[in-house]
């Protein structure tokens, strides 16, 4: 098998490794020096003190779907982007910057479109704002 | 160790799962996690073949729309699986029966 | 091209050495094998190194505080209390680990190490000095991109698992918060990316001078910009300074680590301290001309014209000087970030997410355009070299 | 000796996940585990070399694909099995032995259709040498800029269809309940 150059991954897998083992080896040495004597008290939610009503697990508001939506669209932009800007400067040089510019501007614009639809329709903020739809009612 | 088989053989193995993951869920959200393994194990494929074969890089190009495609897909399916959930209150497959409303 | 902590050692006398015991031990050629050794030897080292100063984060913030605050901080474990955060960590294993008995047990586990596998993992490509880097890849900077997300995952996960309504409330929020703020972080380092014309750390460093007029601050206007936008998203990214509402223990009784006690606590807070640190030095590499040195010290030449002295050693402290001059402005960057917690007020929800989808995130989108522009037009040249240039006075070599 | 070790890791990884997401009962679980083939795969692309696919795959699905799911769960009522409002009897949402078994026989008939099509390329490219792992990004730079700027410019127009799209659908209502 050629070896070829991947010891440029070893020290992620060490680390990665590192990082488990401080983890579950200071739990586990925790474990035996660790008085543990659970309780039913000790043991529930924390309520300032009442008694936890219901399950957490009650589901929340659409707006926190959104958020993310917007986040992975613009994640997988700037991934698109990475390697197109990482080359710029070569073309730069070379003389064929203006061509490449002109399509990144028109790829981000496209983009930036999205955005600013999103925030015209008020995904963006946070607070539910009522003062557009209930200024046509008083009316 | 390291060659096309091998690399052939585990995104079969993923292939094999997303469809048995697809087939054996009743949950819509479980459904596209079959999904993104599947599409997971075709663009694994395009990586294996361009790397032992033709040794170029069309194969990473490709893989790299396969995953801009699979997040905007997730991105499309799980608001639609929001949607159907806030009108049926459950995202069982089952509840999906009927066209209208 | 990955030059790595090995590929610098391995021109060293003594590394030669070690392959060749290492060789006639094992019969088959041992270097990947001595390199992987060493790897462990320095991963640990800087384990330990990023251990010791997350723990002496904690350790200043209340020091630093506590100066702000014109009182005096910890001073009683050890000389000025400077074994503070070993009393810490010592009381934090003899804690009992509760677990609540109606949580998700496995992923209340899995979650604080998620958080520790996203930082740790982050430490492969920080560049402390040009030979010192663990693995300088060729994806670096995009790479610490996509470990960094694993934190906001560990942290819904963590909100999550222990199924009480504040931790739920303070998981939901803090990862959307990490989510949102990952945008401008992003997109600011995709300008300095296409500034630099690369990503590996050893090309975004290479590309700026030792002395600041040369660093990638004050190269254009936009990356002027850029910088702040790219610290205050990093701020807030790791729920720090006035961002941190998914912990505010005013509202949310401190969020998504309600239920955690004892040890499992200490990896959320030491992977957010570590975090900390890895944002500060990402913001030196990409804008504050990393591990450079002023006047070309830094490559050790000096040493061999003028002293004459072996290529060796002189690389190796041309390194420490680099590794002196990266800690000094990451730690200067680490002590601003503890002085803006301590004198601003926190932000509501709506506030920051207003702050983040309709400030932030146009102006980096801007400072991209800005950037690409300014290298079509100007060649990448930075705006000193313009300035000198253009006036044709003598200096501005 | 490291290259097979990697290998190994990763595949055990990937595998070991997809076979976790069939079988594990909790929704969250599942995602957890898809997490983690998630990191496979993205150590199956270091180990040939297609190292910034490796970290787009980080970024974009472990980053943000997982996240999606997780929230995404917990909007539509958790991972508990909430019995349908009609009282019916229904069939648990993460499947019961019934649709495990139907699993299991589908992706068989998959199996065997899959093999018998790769079954002829298998055997010819078993034996081919690996060649060095040159850096990609430059060349993925260089070619997304140049021969695929049509499919660069038009993913950004579909990037755009998909943020309106999902934004459309999953925006609450204002108007109806106010």
């Amino acid at each position: 098998m050629s070896t070829y150059n991947l010891d440029v991954y070893m020290p992620i897998v060490i680390l990665i490794i590192l990082a488990l083992a401080i983890g579950l080896g200071s739990l586990l040495i925790g474990k035996l020096l660790r008085p543990s004597n659970p309780n039913k008290l000790k043991e529930s939610a924390y309520e300032c003190g009442e008694e936890p009503v219901g399950t957490a697990w009650a589901n929340f508001n659409v707006r926190f779907y959104v958020i993310a939506l917007i986040f992975i669209i613009f994640d997988v932009e700037s991934a698109l982007m990475f390697p197109v800007a990482a080359v710029f400067k070569q073309f730069n040089q070379v003389g064929a910057g203006g061509t490449l510019l002109v399509s990144v501007l028109l790829f981000i614009s496209i983009l930036l479109a999205g955005l600013v639809y999103c925030w015209k329709k008020g995904d963006l903020d946070w607070v539910k704002s009522f003062n557009t739809s209930t200024k046509l009612k008083d009316k | 160790m390291i060659s096309l088989g091998s690399y052939l053989a585990i995104s079969f193995a993923l292939f094999i799962c997303g469809v048995a993951v697809m087939i054996a869920r009743k949950n819509i959200i479980a459904i596209l996690l079959g999904i993104e393994l599947i599409l997971n194990s075709a663009a694994l494929n395009f990586v294996a073949y361009t790397k032992f074969v033709n040794n170029n890089i069309d194969g990473h190009i490709m893989s790299l729309f396969i995953i801009v495609i699979a997040a905007c897909e997730a991105a499309v399916g799980l608001g639609i699986v929001i949607r159907f959930f806030q009108l049926r209150e459950s995202v069982h497959v089952d509840d999906a029966a009927q066209l209208q409303n | 091209m990955n030059s790595t902590v090995a590929s610098y050692f391995a021109q060293s006398k003594e590394f030669q050495a070690v392959v060749v015991f290492f060789t006639d031990l094992f019969g088959f050629d041992a270097t990947s094998f001595v390199s992987f050794l060493l790897f462990g030897a320095v991963a640990t080292i800087i384990v330990g190194a990023m251990a010791t100063i997350g723990g002496l984060g904690t350790y200043a913030e209340r020091k630093i505080s506590a100066d702000l605050q014109m009182r005096h901080g910890p001073n009683r474990v050890g000389p000025y209390g400077l074994l503070q955060f070993l009393a810490d960590g010592v009381k934090m294993i003899m804690k009992e680990d509760i677990t609540p008995k109606a949580a998700d047990s496995f992923i209340f586990l899995i979650a604080p190490l998620l958080c520790l596998v996203g930082v740790f993992a982050t430490l492969a490509v920080i560049p402390y000095s040009s030979g010192f880097i663990l693995s300088d890849l060729n994806v670096g900077i995009f790479y610490l991109v996509g470990m960094a997300s694993l934190v906001g995952v560990g942290i819904f996960l963590g909100g999550y698992a222990s199924n009480s309504k504040w931790a739920m409330l303070g998981g939901m929020r803090g990862a959307s918060q990490i989510i949102s703020y990952e945008i401008p972080v992003t997109l600011s380092i995709l300008a300095i990316v296409l500034l630099a014309g690369g990503m590996s750390m050893g090309t975004l460093i290479s590309s700026q001078g030792g002395m600041p007029h040369e660093w990638n601050l004050f190269h254009n206007p936009f990356a002027f910009i850029g910088f702040f936008v790219y610290f205050i998203a990093a701020l807030a990214e790791t729920n720090r300074a006035p961002f941190d509402l998914p912990e505010a223990e005013s509202e949310l009784v401190s969020g998504y680590h309600t239920e955690y006690t004892g040890m499992r606590f200490a990896f959320f807070a030491l992977a957010e301290y570590i975090e900390v640190f890895v944002v500060c030095a990402v913001a030196v590499a990409l804008f504050l001309g990393g591990y450079k040195v002023p006047f070309e010290l830094g490559s050790g030449q000096i040493f061999i014209d003028k002293i004459g002295m072996d290529a060796m050693i002189a690389k190796n402290i041309g390194n420490f000087l680099e590794i002196g001059s990266f800690m000094t402005k990451t730690l200067a960057l680490y002590y601003v970030v503890i002085w803006v917690r301590w004198s601003l007020p926190r932000l509501r929800v709506d506030q920051l997410m207003t702050l983040c989808w309709k400030y932030l995130t146009p102006i980096a989108l801007f400072n991209l355009v800005g950037i690409a522009v300014w290298m079509w037009l100007f060649d990448g040249a930075s705006l000193f070299t313009l300035i000198f240039h253009s006036t044709g006075s003598a200096g501005g070599h | 000796m490291f290259a097979n070790t990697l290998f190994l890791l990763s595949a055990a990884l990937t595998v070991g996940g997809a076979f976790a997401v069939l079988w594990s009962k909790n929704l969250m679980h599942a995602c957890i585990y898809l997490l983690a083939s998630f990191f496979g795969v993205a150590g199956l692309y270091a180990v040939i070399g297609a190292d910034f696919l490796a970290a787009t795959q980080m970024v974009v699905y472990a980053g943000g694909v997982v996240i999606l799911m997780l929230f995404s769960v917990m909007l539509t009522g958790g991972s508990s099995e909430k019995i349908n409002r009609f009282g019916l009897e229904k069939i648990p949402a993460m499947g019961n032995k019934k649709t495990l078994f139907a699993a299991g026989f589908a992706s068989f008939v998959a199996a065997l259709i899959v093999l018998k099509i790769l079954a002829q390329f298998i055997k010819h490219y078993d034996a081919t040498p690996m060649t060095a792992n040159l850096p990609t990004v430059e060349r993925i730079g260089v070619v997304l800029a140049t021969d695929h700027i049509l499919a660069f410019e038009i993913s950004s127009v579909l990037l755009l269809g998909a943020l309106i799209g999902a934004a459309v659908i999953s925006r609450p209502r204002r108007e109806k309940n106010d």
